[in-house]
């Protein structure tokens, strides 16, 4: 099959979702299957593209309207992109199931739409090769993602969302800015063509842009000063929604920093924009892992958690060495698959026995057995026990990190695993050895998912070497640049 | 400096001026119309910098259609900011 | 010096982004970062502009070489109507609050906290 | 004092962050010819496309994409309005009937409101203006008419469903041209059957130009005016 089908992974959503309004009256049932189907079938096609891209080893460039780039809009999909339009697709396939369950709240159809949408923002974000398209899917993404935020429509949700909103709607007016500098310097908005031109403009604009454009999408990417939404809408938005912001909104939006970080290498003030992300990086880490040990909801320590380790992976990536990226990459895949394992579970559970506090955790290994064991899982691979993935990415993190020289994050981090590891320990301690409860009923879907992402947990744990080998396959993809300039089929406008 | 100029200069004033209103003011009605206005010399700016499609957009979109929803959402909650969350800044009181 | 047009835009963002850190009530900061979107756009298409050429309309008379850029101007027609798309999103969530609250002012509603 | 304190600080704060962009945009001069692929369209804007209108042109054809997505996001909006203001029976609330100037006029202008908005999408492609402004033109018909009458209300099903429609329509345009041409939102009609090549700068050039803009501007019409409808109805308790 030719390669310009790859953008049916972004037509099939968007059809998708323009045809839920004609079968609105089938009832809720119906329109949940069929977001089920359409996520199914986004899983075929992501699983094709992949496995056309590391079996030929070539990324697949998709040309929109036949105009080569730079004069159209190219979306690259090389070993980064199809591995995360897989992992995209493949967790909105298990929320679709998720939803079944959690999401009871009118009116269906429109969160079907808003659902498929937020899948198709992200593997936009991913996929594309044009720094203004890229604005454009992030705010499909971000819009998207303020609406399922607010979905519930109590007060905490409506004002987790409006925090969103501010702080998202600051982040892309300094995006733009940054486009239209960057624009102004270079002529050109194709990202291959930028990293080509990007030696030879003024520093000063160059920094400048930089600056703003990794400002805006810090807040996507969610780092520390602009981070004060995550976890508000972490808890307030729909469970099976939490799971995905968590497992590929916010790499989204760290994919897309670092790819524009990188396609700006040969600037030579680049040094002082990594200096800054380093230790917004640290913070973001110690901070989150601080307000995560003093939670009394577990569905917010876990979003806390998670911020915590987005900031491990995007110090990763401020390196600027190709381990730190291969590295990130790693922490990327791992920390997609327990999010997913930890928020399934709490949502399930706070579905079950109504609400995440920690009250309804004690003696949940009695209540709900098998969701208890895959929360466990979760919890002990996110603290990095050994023989759990996380493990073997944290630690290359670190040994990245003192690599570079940075001995103050490497320890600051560690530091911080160890809050992790008390904070997790006293949520186990909490599930099996407090409390009493009679069994209740569990889902044998959501068990069957679970217990194959604990498996998957384990098994890259023990066996991490195929794994790492994707990873840092992607890893080189992004930091690689003069690779990926060669890669797109630059008409030679110009320059 | 020729008249262009000088009615650049005089738009680009009215239209910071306007702005400046539109965030300070404590009636929330007329802020709507103070940032339609901004909408309304920015569309005469981009008019002056040959953009007409913009020109156009903005007008329609930026200052008629997002004063309206403005409008309309102040009609659903309420049309002042409440006594004690402001004081006057200190340049400009009234 | 700076041109005008680049000062009112660099002004207008500032005045919007003064607006929503300063302001408490709701509705305010969404006026300020309207504000600041349409400053952003004036900004684009100041950084298009090129002294003594026409608009892009390449009608009777005007050839290859005597219109401005039109690229800024293709972006900013996006970014306009996404500007309107979200300040629609943010004000119908403006209304969930003001009817589960009954304020506006962000000092008193916290109820999120942490 | 606390305020006149965190505003000065935050004045501060601005004037730095200003102080830098304006160092920023030193570095790209005002009014000077930057132009590198803009200079390209600029050349073969009339041949590749069709369409007199450059902007036209990069808008629908060179960066069609991004108009896809920028149609989506509007979608989103009105969507997202639609699922947070959802309610089981919500009606309009307004009491105060329009003025007679306000009726007559809008009982007058609406339909040529309507026909300019028409006029504003179709001739996208020659004159200023194109699917955006046509749609919001058209919205703003019916919200001249939510003004003048108090009772007056959208068939917002019907809209509904001519937005997804339409959506679709714009998806299965770009789709027909991966399968004629091997490209997603490739310009089948002007580049593969060639139709208006000997027309450009009248109404019947332009290629998909005008086919996509009036999908877009029928549905920026119906979505902007889906959102206004929106806004207006508040739940009622019986």
């Amino acid at each position: 099959m030719n390669g310009q089908y790859a953008s049916l992974l972004i037509a099939i959503p968007l059809l998708s979702a323009f045809f839920v309004p004609l079968i609105k009256g089938l009832g809720k049932r119906a329109i949940k299957s069929y977001v089920l189907m359409i996520t199914a079938i986004q899983t075929g096609i992501a699983a094709w593209v992949f496995k056309e891209v590391y079996s030929t080893g070539k990324p697949i460039i998709v040309i929109a309207g036949g105009w080569k780039p730079p004069v159209g809009i190219n979306l690259y999909i090389g070993y980064f992109a199809a591995l995360f339009i897989l992992i995209v697709a493949v967790v909105s396939f298990l929320m679709a199931v998720f939803n079944f369950k959690a999401v009871t709240i009118e009116p269906i159809d429109k969160y079907a739409m808003l659902f498929l949408l937020l899948m198709l923002g992200a593997t936009g974000m991913i996929a594309t090769g044009d720094i203004f398209n890229l604005f454009v899917f992030m705010e499909i993404t971000a819009i998207t993602a303020y609406a399922l935020t607010a979905y519930n429509k109590t007060g905490e949700a409506a004002e987790a969302s409006l925090k969103y909103m501010i702080l998202g709607g600051i982040g892309s007016s300094f995006f733009l800015i940054g486009v239209a500098l960057i624009y102004g310097a270079t002529g050109t908005l194709n990202m291959a063509q930028i990293a080509q031109l990007a030696g030879h403009i003024n520093p000063t604009v160059a920094q400048v842009g930089l600056a703003l454009i990794i400002f805006g999408l810090a807040v996507e990417a969610e780092l520390f000063p602009l981070n004060a939404w995550a976890p508000d809408a972490y808890q307030a938005a729909p469970h099976p929604v939490t799971a995905m912001f968590s497992a590929f909104v916010v790499k989204a939006g760290l994919y897309a920093m670092a790819r524009v970080l990188y396609l700006m290498s040969s600037v030579g003030t680049w040094h002082n924009v990594l200096k800054l992300l380093v230790v917004m990086a640290t913070l973001t880490v110690v901070v989150a892992e601080f307000s995560a040990l003093r939670q009394r909801n577990v569905k917010r320590m876990i979003a806390y958690s998670s911020i915590s380790q987005v900031g491990l992976i995007a110090l990763a990536f401020a390196l600027g060495t190709q381990a730190g990226v291969d590295a990130g990459v790693f922490q990327m895949v791992n920390h997609a698959i327990i999010k997913v394992l930890l928020f399934l579970g709490v949502g399930y559970v706070a579905v079950q026995l109504g609400g995440a506090d920690i009250e309804n955790f004690r003696g949940l290994g009695r209540k709900m057995p098998a969701t208890a064991f895959g929360i466990t899982i979760g919890a002990m691979a996110a603290v990095g026990v050994p023989l759990f993935n996380i493990f073997w990415s944290k630690l290359r993190i670190i040994l990245a990190t003192l690599q570079v020289g940075y001995t103050w994050a490497a320890f600051l981090v560690l530091a911080a695993s160890v809050v992790e590891a008390v904070y997790y320990f006293r949520l186990v301690h909490a599930i099996w050895f407090e409390g009493e409860g009679e069994r209740v009923g569990e889902s044998v879907p959501l068990v069957i998912i679970m217990i194959a992402l604990a498996i998957l947990v384990i098994a890259i744990g023990i066996y991490p070497n195929y794994a790492w080998s994707i990873s840092q396959k992607a890893g080189a993809d992004i930091f690689n640049v003069a690779q990926y300039i060669k890669n797109v089929p630059l008409m030679g406008v110009g320059a | 400096m020729n008249c262009i100029a000088c009615i650049s200069y005089i738009l680009v004033g009215v239209m910071i001026l306007s702005a400046i209103l539109a965030v300070e003011w404590r009636d929330l009605l007329a802020a709507t119309v103070g940032m339609a206005a901004v909408s309304l010399f920015a569309s005469i700016l981009f008019f002056m910098l040959q953009a007409p499609d913009v020109a156009m957009t903005e007008a329609a979109i930026g200052a008629a259609l997002s004063g309206a929803v403005f409008i309309f959402a102040i009609k659903r909650t309420q049309r002042f900011e409440s006594e004690e969350e402001e004081r006057p800044g200190w340049w400009v009181r009234w | 010096m700076i041109s005008v047009y680049y000062f009112g835009s660099i002004a207008l963002v500032l005045i919007g982004l003064y607006g929503v850190l300063v302001k408490k009530n709701v509705l305010k900061m969404l006026i300020g970062l309207s504000i600041m979107e349409t400053g952003v756009n004036l900004l684009l298409i100041s950084i298009g502009y090129i002294y003594g050429r026409s608009a892009p309309i390449l009608s009777e008379g005007i050839g290859p070489n005597q219109a401005v850029d039109p690229i800024p101007q293709a972006l900013v027609l996006t970014a306009i109507v996404i500007g309107v798309a979200t300040t629609a999103m943010a004000l119908s969530v403006a209304i969930i609050l003001y009817q589960r609250y009954g304020t506006l002012n962000v000092e008193e509603i916290r109820r999120l906290r942490g | 004092m606390v305020s006149i304190l965190k505003r000065g600080l935050a004045i501060i704060i601005l004037l730095v962050i200003g102080y830098w962009l304006a160092q920023g945009l030193s570095g790209v001069p005002f009014g000077q010819d930057k132009m590198l692929v803009g200079q390209y369209y600029l050349n073969h804007v009339k041949q590749q496309t069709g369409a007199v209108n450059a902007v036209t042109a990069v808008v629908v054809n060179y960066r069609g994409f991004d108009t896809l997505g920028e149609v989506t996001v509007l979608f989103i909006a009105s969507t997202g309005v639609g699922a947070l203001l959802w309610g089981k029976n919500r009606k309009r609330t307004a009491r105060t009937e329009g003025s007679v100037v306000l009726t007559t006029g809008t009982r007058l202008l609406v339909p040529f409101v309507i026909l300019f908005g028409a006029y504003i999408f179709i001739h996208g492609h020659l004159t200023p203006g194109g699917g955006f402004p046509g749609g919001a033109t058209i919205a703003t018909a019916f919200l001249l008419l939510y003004m003048a009458f108090t009772m007056y209300e959208i068939p917002y099903k019907a809209f509904e469903k001519t937005e997804g429609i339409v959506g679709m329509g714009y998806v299965v345009v770009g789709l027909i041209g991966l399968a004629i041409g091997g490209y997603f939102l490739f310009d089948w009609i002007w580049q593969t059957w060639g139709w208006g090549h000997n027309n450009i700068g009248r109404l019947f050039s332009g290629g998909f130009i005008p086919v996509i803009y009036t999908i877009i501007g029928i549905k920026v019409g119906t979505e902007l005016s889906g959102i206004i409808d929106n806004m207006l109805k508040e739940e009622v308790k019986e």
